[in-house]
């Protein structure tokens, strides 16, 4: 599905259980680091040290923040001998491999499960069209150079942009710096549709891509699951 | 009995098939469909006093349905989570699994439950755990993919992927990592295992599952 | 039309492409990306049909929304990613002149010349199967693509075969579907989980789902903040 | 007779057969003097001769007719409504006994589907009565099983987590009269070693409550609204009561006890028995509090009487809260008993109760105690008006529910 699997990496890894419970595992060779979001880590042998910390000094991490990530970032350094750690986002999905070389890649909010060395995490202002797509005003941005590993809520598709490409907007897990994108609602319809659709069809706003690049898409959106679990949710004892 | 477990990893079921004689035992409403040649009759979990204590503490049903057939049929047996299943075969020896992971076995198959310890409890996997013994398959669930290690020494697992393990297997409670680190890591306090022994994990949480969906309901 | 399933069973997308010209008659909200030669029109009836309201209203009470969206390519080559809204699978049904029955919010898309209407499943039934009142009627001949929670498979029936409520996701129109117990005995058919199941007779097809929604929903919702 | 336009009709529907690509087709049906014939749209024609067809009926409207030869290879299925009809013209009555076998099934078969719906809804709704009430009476044994210890547990985790913002009266001589007051009543409580604690809270409410274990809250209103001391340990004595009878503990168990109780018993069962249960618990919860309110006041009669109290000194009391309540709501749209209601109840129970002398607290100033209330609200009247507005909120929002039901008795 997915040609990054063949790109080069700094570190040795592999991942299994894919799309619906992608789980990245990864082998560290002696004094190796890697960087991951809390919570991440499912499993590890046991000289694989943990720290928390801030990475990026304020500005990058005030970034993350806003990128919808946390402030923490966990370090995970192999120490005496080589070790494996496993990570698992929370989400049913896919887990990608990206390797960043001097480019930028943008990540939707709280995709991001964990880094090498040599990468920068940020955050990106989006403004107004960050607020129309719903994805938030924040984008998370990663550049430098190493291997970047990211998380979608469903299967993901990538999808190589030539001219034009249009996604929903909560479909969107990351692109490619190179592509330019504006939220806009969808061509050839009716004033009158255009206002049905925006309100009951669901499909008013999308995001279109220009440019040439590549595209990942997730499978499936978030807020459908959030509306269906609703009713499951324990009711707030006020009576 | 024929029994395969059809799309792993996400939603994992088993499919069954009959033949005059045979029969499987599995959890309360894991029955998803059955031609009209399988019989269904219910029973208590065990005993009465052990079907009420896994109930209460293994998180288990009260009652588990028995299929049989007189003339071969098949049947589709499931479970509650959207997420993998395996199939252990029993050969006199004992495996734990940890609440709720229970799916199916071959009646030959004895369940119990079994006092985890407070590391377990601390460790946020429960005070139980459910011994499967005897011999014949058994048949396990999981939230997420399921994949194992065979532990030589000791290994490290967050909490809420510990799925089952040999009953060599020792449960400590550990830190993830400093004090400072294990607090606001998110990892807080991990299952230390130690083998020798196999143990199988789960690749997603509901408790993780459920700290995402918080973080994004209003 | 062309179309391709993928990332079966639990994300499962479904890409259809369309010459120019070429319609699909889609659930709302179901698009995930498409390329941009496309337009879309979203009504409350089959496209190029008529009795719009009623229609919309019955699809309510059935589980699906009031509107649909009709997605037609303005250029060659067109194509379109379609997904259930939950975690699921897609399967693909064609109609010859025939009619597929459908549960409630398990359609997805179909062709335009396939009427995508509710029918009056009884009070008895919803009552005691806990499935709708309304099911999903798809009638017609053309492509027709539905979705579940859980892996969908194929049953042929012929005879009798029993399926546990919440794991129907469509039958075909030859089959009768009647409630009955699971069990030799009622109050063990209770006990055991199963209550009362669905029993269909007759010849054809039937699409099952693996996994039942409200089982998962129940067990992750006491973890979930009040609301 | 021979009807011509049977012969020419046309009927849609399809054909089953091993031998068609997916196992099945629609077709166009016609009939003839001898035979069905269905032309399916790939070309291929199935004829089934009247006198080798069954016929079945059934399929999701379980109108549909299935034609099918002896050995079952060839089906032919229609819906329409008149085909039936055409069917048995066609046949010359070939046919006829068939169809009304058929159509004979089909009657009896809704006839028996809706005598299944009335004793199924019959079950479903002794079930719910059933087990409401086995529920009920579970509850309240396993409650007083459990050790008081559990009570005292609750009671002083609700205490301590209660962020009322109202201010604790640390007047000692009012704080004294309360205590004397509950004293008094103390070696009479149905349960020993109750360590009961008070506090007097200044607010105008007029009212007092318990929490489980023993913690009892007077409000200032309350003293300030009564005639005498008696008065409010006929209050008191209720609030003892609510105590005592572990009230508070019935209440919790009971609303987890009905979910944990049908689960236990029925593990998972969806759509129906869970309307039923949220239905029946809410239910339960009302009269629950009635006939806890209702046990509390002759409990709290009994502690009276036995401490020597004029046990229907609360009812001047009572009757100044009815003159509070004009609209007089019936008892069954609220948890309290009306107020006539109760009055009654004590007025009968104290009946049944030997005549004796009453004692008064003849140590208690009762005046004197007022007046000091009184010369507090002078001094800070405005601060007063202020908190009042925020007490409102801070019930609705920090009382726990136990305290908060409780907060409601008077």
């Amino acid at each position: 599905m997915s040609t990054a699997d063949q790109m080069p990496s700094d570190v040795q890894f592999e991942i299994t259980q894919r799309p619906d419970f992608g789980l990245l595992s990864v082998q560290l060779a002696d004094g190796q680091q890697i960087f991951a979001e809390p919570a991440a880590m499912a499993s590890m042998t046991p000289n694989a040290h943990m720290k928390a910390g801030m990475k990026g000094g304020f500005k990058k991490t005030l970034g993350r923040m806003l990128g919808g990530e946390s402030l923490i970032i966990n370090t995970f350094t192999a120490q005496q001998g080589a070790a494996e750690v496993t990570f698992a986002p929370g989400t049913p999905g896919d887990v990608l491999h990206y390797h960043l070389d001097q480019n930028t890649l943008l990540l939707q909010r709280g995709a991001f499960l964990a880094y090498t060395d040599g990468v920068e995490l940020t955050g990106k202002w989006q403004g107004a069209k960050g607020f129309f797509s719903g994805e938030g005003l924040v984008l998370l941005k990663a550049s430098g150079a190493g291997d970047i590993f990211f998380n979608s809520y469903g299967a993901i598709l990538e999808v190589d942009v030539t001219d034009e490409f249009i996604v929903d907007t909560s479909y969107i897990v990351a692109f490619e710096d190179t592509l330019d994108y504006r939220v806009t609602i969808l061509e050839g319809m009716k004033v009158s549709s255009k206002i049905k659709s925006f309100f009951f069809g669901g499909e008013g706003l999308v995001c279109k891509f220009s440019g040439q690049g590549k595209i990942w898409i997730q499978t499936r959106a978030v807020n459908p699951f959030l509306s269906w679990i609703y009713p499951f949710r324990p009711t707030k004892n006020n009576n | 009995m024929e029994a395969e477990i059809a799309d792993k990893p996400s939603f994992a079921h088993i499919r069954v098939k009959l033949d005059p004689g045979d029969s499987i035992v599995a959890e309360a409403d894991a029955m998803a469909s059955m031609s009209s040649d399988i019989e269904m009759s219910t029973r208590w979990n065990g005993g009465f006093c052990s079907a009420i204590l896994r109930r209460v503490f293994g998180g288990e049903s009260l009652f588990v349905n028995e299929f049989t057939t007189r003339t071969g049929g098949s049947l589709v047996i499931t479970q509650a989570l959207p997420g993998d299943m395996d199939c252990f075969e029993l050969d006199g020896n004992t495996m734990f699994l940890q609440p709720g992971a229970y799916i199916a076995c071959e009646p030959t198959v004895k369940l119990g439950l079994g006092w985890a310890g407070f590391a377990s409890l601390i460790g946020g996997e429960g005070l139980f755990r459910l011994k499967v013994s005897g011999t014949g398959k058994v048949w396990f669930g999981a939230y997420g993919g399921i994949f194992s290690r065979d532990i030589d020494e000791e290994y490290v697992i967050d909490t809420g992927h510990l799925v089952g393990y040999d009953p060599s297997i020792s449960l400590k409670v550990g830190m993830s990592g400093g004090i400072f680190s294990s607090f606001f890591s998110g990892e807080g306090l991990v299952t230390r295992v130690k083998g020798p022994g196999k143990v199988y994990m789960q690749s997603r949480s509901i408790g993780g599952l459920a700290a995402w969906t918080n973080a994004r309901m209003y | 039309m062309q179309h391709e399933i993928q990332a079966r069973p639990a994300a499962t997308v479904l890409k259809v492409d369309l010459e120019q010209g070429e319609s699909l008659t889609c659930e709302v909200g179901a698009m995930i990306a498409m390329s941009s030669g496309m337009t879309v029109e979203t009504t409350s009836r089959q496209k190029g049909g008529k009795g719009g309201l009623m229609k919309g209203l019955k699809r309510m009470f059935s589980g699906e929304n009031f509107f649909l969206n009709h997605f037609t390519a303005q250029n060659p080559d067109q194509s379109i990613y379609l997904g259930p809204t939950l975690m699921g699978d897609v399967i693909y049904h064609p109609l010859d002149n025939a009619t597929l029955i459908v549960q409630g919010a398990s359609w997805l898309a179909s062709d335009p010349g396939i009427e995508v209407d509710a029918s009056w499943q009884g009070f008895g039934k919803a009552l005691f199967s806990g499935e709708s009142m309304f099911w999903v009627k798809c009638s017609g001949t053309g492509d027709l693509f539905l979705n579940s929670f859980g892996a969908i498979y194929e049953v042929d029936v012929d005879g009798q075969y029993t399926v546990d409520s919440g794991h129907i996701v469509a039958f075909e129109e030859t089959l009768q579907f009647k409630i009955g117990k699971a069990g030799k005995s009622l109050i063990g058919s209770f006990l055991g989980g199963e209550g009362l199941v669905c029993k269909f007779e007759g010849q054809g097809k039937l699409y099952c789902q693996s996994h039942n929604p409200p089982s998962f929903g129940k067990l992750l919702g006491p973890q979930l903040r009040p609301r | 007779m021979f009807d011509q336009s049977v012969e020419d009709a046309d009927f849609q529907g399809g054909v089953f057969c091993k031998e068609l690509p997916n196992g099945r087709a629609s077709a166009n049906i016609t009939l003839d003097f001898t035979s069905i014939r269905a032309r399916t749209t790939g070309g291929d024609e199935f004829v089934l001769r009247y006198g080798e067809t069954n016929l079945e009926m059934g399929g999701s409207s379980g109108r549909m007719v299935f034609c099918r030869n002896a050995d079952k290879t060839v089906t032919i299925f229609c819906e329409d409504k008149k085909f039936p009809k055409a069917l048995e013209n066609a046949s010359s009555g070939e046919l006829r006994a068939e169809i009304e076998r058929v159509i004979g099934n089909r009657k009896q078969e809704s006839r028996r589907g809706w005598g299944m719906f009335w004793i199924g809804a019959t079950v479903c709704v002794l079930l719910l009565i059933g087990g409401y009430f086995g529920i009920k009476q579970g509850a309240k044994a396993a409650v007083h099983s459990l050790p008081f210890s559990v009570d005292e547990t609750i009671g002083e985790l609700s205490q301590s987590s209660m962020q009322d913002g109202f201010k604790e009266v640390d007047d000692p001589k009012v704080v004294a009269a309360i205590e004397a007051i509950v004293e008094r009543l103390e070696p009479y409580s149905a349960i020993p070693d109750v360590k009961y604690q008070v506090r007097v809270l200044d607010s105008p409410i007029m009212n007092a409550y318990a929490l489980p274990g023993g913690y009892i809250t007077v409000f200032t209103g309350l003293i300030a609204e009564s005639e005498s001391a008696e008065e409010v340990a006929g209050v008191i004595a209720h609030e003892m009561a609510h105590v005592t009878k572990r009230h508070g503990l019935e209440r919790v168990t009971g609303q987890l006890g009905i979910v944990v109780g049908i689960q236990v018993l029925l593990g998972d069962v969806s759509g129906l028995l869970a309307l039923g249960v949220e239905l029946g618990q809410y239910a339960t919860q009302n009269s629950y509090s009635r006939l806890q309110e209702t046990e509390a006041d002759l409990e709290g009669a009994r502690m009276l009487y036995e401490a020597n109290i004029d046990p229907l000194s609360v009812v001047t009391l009572f009757e100044d809260l009815k003159a509070e309540d004009p609209l007089g709501l019936p008892a069954w749209l609220s948890t309290h008993p009306d107020t006539q209601g109760r009055i009654d109840r004590l007025k009968d129970y104290a009946k049944t109760l030997p005549v004796k002398e009453y004692d008064t607290y003849d140590d208690i100033d009762w005046a004197d105690i007022k007046s000091r209330l009184e010369g507090d609200k002078d001094e800070d009247a405005d601060k007063n008006e202020v908190s009042k507005q925020e007490d409102k909120k801070g019930e609705e929002e920090d009382l726990d529910e136990v305290a908060k039901e409780d907060a409601e008795d008077s």
